[in-house]
């Protein structure tokens, strides 16, 4: 018992380190010390959670923590930048697993009120679908999988079937809770199901949403457990957990003017032609731009997705300080949902050493937009597209925009006409005052590097 | 009782969740993301009274796959966010 | 155990408490202080335990006196509070 | 126990409405309705604190709300704006004579463990030092007691000395917790006494701190109650009062630019007299400041404890408005410090009707101070005395202040040439670009706007 108190003092202990990790990460200058200080409250949260009466054989539990710290630290080291958001949703999805066969197993610890069944339940079925929606999200950021959105007739149907599968299953299984209930293994094989069938038909792009979404569920789920085993640590920590994935889930939805619902459900992306714009299209060779560059007094680069994709934010750091030594004011514009996460192009460019103190805000460039000679689009397409400012009936209309159009001059580098994630044509191409780069961004921006020097 | 406190728990630290993550710059959201990720793993705590308590052996592997699997998302979590803010650089430090 | 909790619902109150102030803009501080003194009156309900559970004549009186006052402070602080705020108008509603 | 279990549960509904309360108070549009919000969260603790059992008569319960429901109501309704300070005093030391009372009723509750002993000692304590320090500060404020600074030898010895006292006696008291413990009514008279002793040192304008540090002390109390009684609503309540008060007290503090010890023991505003200036003063008439009026196109205002004193808000604000008609840019610039409340000249403004959009942060009107024709000071003096600027060796050296003596003309409204709270001699009024137009305040103004019409 007095062991048992001990724990419990640490727990807050650990919800503090929480607390002031989350605090910290007000601020990019404080950031590291706070998640630094949020890891050692887990680590307290853990060892108190050993100390738990009632374990038998750490030697198993030591087993399981000893590959797990290999394995993730693994991921961690070799995981390049431009493919975080593939292991954010890897990792998430291992913590979807975690809470699945925590529920399960807690099963097996003695039989259970049906108010703790039903919290087991919750977490089973939030686990089963975080991991396997995790994994399909993995899928199609990684593009392993066509990250299209994947519609097929009578989609709903077969979902809210699914659906009405596992409200049916898991009241079969609460009333009569036991691991031996043979329900309990549909409703985890549904659940399972549920993950896959939610997620293919979003398309890849959506997918920060829908990790965030998971994660928060994660959370709720964690809410959950700590009900029914009653934990302190775990309710706060879940629900912290909680707030941040519905908020950065508003976010998004906010920065692409779309509702939750519209995102999850209507397949956006799937449909891949838009109208067709007409007007010229004036290419530019990498020398001409130099000579452009060259003259620029004020040049705001814009990155997208693609520089994730050509890996080009080292160059265009070199560029950045090549054009701030030729006398010309240089800035990055990041879109809140450029890239594909939230804050995907701060961190590219973070680890270019791009200093922070040069990121401006969407909000902050659009008013002084004119006063930019040179707009560099760097692989980004949706995030400019005038039509979402312009044209009443184009999908992405209403979505807050970087109005690069406005500038004096705009480069866009990208390697087609192709369209964005979004699927709708962009009338920027065709624009008076842009210029079109093509070719892979990394080279075009390397080739306008070597004419410098 | 304890369902009230818990409940009281719940609330308060779901309204501070709320003011603390609101005041998380853009810049942060990614680092944000996977930090909270990591975070979630706390459901490793209660992986162990599953792992130690089953009493089947059965219970004990699930509990086990279960620590290996939260093991994996905190530790896998903590390190990627901290290497993504060891590269945010302010213009001071900018150099090196 | 009940001690564990309170401790953290004191913890996770104090963080929200400080979080929630520090947003009160400077013009509303007065109307914060008075308020902020209306909800200490909230000892007001421990008051009625005293008042009600003394035994002697002489707890009740004090039990009843603590209610007066309590009650003094809570009603006076919100309703000061409440005509203070009242007077708060942007320029839209200021004419009138 | 079914019953305790809906009172805890109500409590945590009252939470949530103290909660979203303070949350409201964040902005003044919603401010009003946020008030509203916490008293409604307050009457939901009382009627569950009422079904609390063991209650045996509600009768005298019953009368003590409605005495002091009719007292405080009176008293919210009667005071005069520019009383508030008082105001808050009063409440606040009727707050402690509860919390005191309550401590030690508790007493006649049955007997009671050390801890709970302990933490009644607390109760009384603090609402003992609460009560007594608020009365004077009180008598202060309202000046029925010299509002200056009481100093006497020996003074620390003597506080030192109460201090001790109280320890010894609480101690002996909480080692035999009981209503016949003489040691407790000792302890009683001492923490009434150290509330005086502590107080009485204080210069009259200082006590807002004294205030808002009594209120973080009484929610303090409130904590320590609730764990007494365990009671989890005490505590929520209790730590958001604390906060309140800290938060209020620090940044009246960084305001002044002092530590809170040295508010609290320098007997800081004792000496009355500073180093005199030399300079010519330049006293203006009615008459003449009119023309100016008349010219100016940039007009300030900057108002000081003397605006509350005159009660000059509404004249001030029917002068403005005249200004504005006129053509001339109006504004009010606010120090955090400027009367003898945080806050303060805001709500005599706002009582006067003028849009909060109308009043300017010290460090917003700083800036462009160079840009204002005339910066009318009306009965402020502390809050824009340069020296605090130039003087190395003035007490009030390194307090922010509004540069009111860097706008191209200065207005000064007084009686005389006496100095501020602090006691400081005032260079400003021997500036250069400094007119004096003595006289009371709403009369000095109410001449001005005569001269308009
Ligand atoms: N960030 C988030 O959190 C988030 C969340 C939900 C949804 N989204 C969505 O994701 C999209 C993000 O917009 P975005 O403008 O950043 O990206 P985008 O609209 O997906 O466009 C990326 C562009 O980069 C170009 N590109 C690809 N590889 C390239 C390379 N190697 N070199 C040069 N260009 C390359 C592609 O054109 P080519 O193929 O012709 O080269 C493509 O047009 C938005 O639709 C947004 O709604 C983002
Ligand atoms: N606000 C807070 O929360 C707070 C907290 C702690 C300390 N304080 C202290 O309080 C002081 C506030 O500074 P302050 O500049 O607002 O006030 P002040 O420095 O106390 O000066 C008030 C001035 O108003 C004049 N006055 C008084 N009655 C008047 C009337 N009827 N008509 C015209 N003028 C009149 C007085 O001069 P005459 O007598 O010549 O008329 C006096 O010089 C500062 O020292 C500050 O540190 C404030």
């Amino acid at each position: 018992m007095n062991i048992e108190l001990i724990a419990n003092l640490s727990y807050i202990l650990s919800a503090i380190f929480f607390i002031f990790g989350l605090k910290m990460l007000g601020s990019p200058a404080t950031a590291r010390r706070g998640n630094f200080l949020s890891s050692l409250g887990m680590l307290i949260a853990i060892v108190a959670g050993l100390t738990s009466q009632g374990i038998v054989d750490f030697k198993m539990i030591a087993g399981g923590i000893f590959i797990g710290a290999i394995v993730g630290s693994l991921a961690a080291r070799l995981v390049a930048m431009t493919s975080m958001p593939e292991m954010v949703a890897l990792f998430n999805g291992s913590g979807g697993a975690a809470s699945l066969l925590v529920g399960w197993a807690t099963l097996y610890g003695g039989d259970v009120s049906s108010f703790t069944a039903f919290t087991i339940l919750l977490a089973i079925l939030i686990g089963g679908v975080t991991l396997t929606g995790s994994l399909v999200a993995y899928g199609k950021l990684s593009e392993t999988i066509n990250s299209a959105a994947v519609v097929f007739p009578g989609q709903r149907i077969v979902n809210s079937l699914v659906l009405v599968g596992i409200l049916v299953a898991g009241y079969l299984f609460c009333i009569e809770p036991s691991p031996n209930n043979q329900w309990l293994y549909v409703t985890l094989a549904l659940a399972l199901l549920l993950g896959i069938m939610v997620v293919i038909p979003i398309g890849g792009a959506d997918m920060p949403v829908v990790i965030s979404l998971l994660n928060s569920y994660s959370g709720i789920a964690a809410c959950a457990a700590g009900f029914a085993i009653d934990n302190n640590i775990l309710i706060v920590a879940g629900s912290l957990v909680g707030a941040a994935g519905i908020i950065l889930t508003n976010i998004m939805c906010k920065a692409m003017n779309r509702s939750l619902a519209n995102v999850l459900f209507s397949g956006f992306g799937a449909v891949k032609q838009g109208k067709a714009i007409e007007g010229e299209v004036k290419p530019i060779s990498v020398e001409d731009a130099y000579y452009l560059f060259e003259a620029a007094s004020n040049v705001c680069f814009v990155p997208g997705y693609g520089m994730a994709v050509a890996q080009a934010q080292h160059v265009v750091k070199e560029l950045g300080e090549i054009l701030e030594k030729n006398g010309a004011e240089v800035s990055f514009a990041i879109h809140p949902v450029a890239g594909r996460m939230p804050g995907h192009m701060n961190v590219l460019l973070a680890e270019a050493d791009v200093p922070y103190e040069q990121l401006v805000e969407m909000d902050e460039i659009n008013p002084r937009i004119e006063n930019v000679d040179i707009a560099v689009v760097i692989g980004a397409n949706d995030v400019v597209n005038p039509s979402a400012r312009n044209d009443e009936d184009s999908p992405i209309y209403g979505m807050p925009i970087i109005n690069v159009d406005k500038a004096r001059t705009v480069f866009v580098l990208k390697r087609s006409m192709a369209s964005g994630f979004s699927g709708v044509d962009n009338p920027l191409f065709f624009g008076e005052n842009t210029r079109m780069l093509f070719g892979d961004a990394k080279e075009s921006i390397a080739g306008v590097v070597s004419e410098f020097s | 009782m304890d369902i009230v406190f818990l409940t009281f728990i719940l609330v308060l630290s779901i309204f501070l969740g709320f003011e603390l993550i609101s005041k998380v710059p853009a810049t942060l959201h990614t680092p944000l993301m996977s930090g909270a990720n990591a975070i979630s793993g706390i459901t490793l705590a209660g992986a162990f009274l599953a792992a130690g308590a089953g009493d089947t052996d059965l219970g004990k592997w699930l509990g086990v796959g279960a620590v290996t699997f939260a093991t994996i998302n905190v530790v896998g979590g903590y390190m990627v966010t901290d290497r993504m803010l060891g590269m945010f650089k302010s213009k001071s430090e900018g150099g090196k």
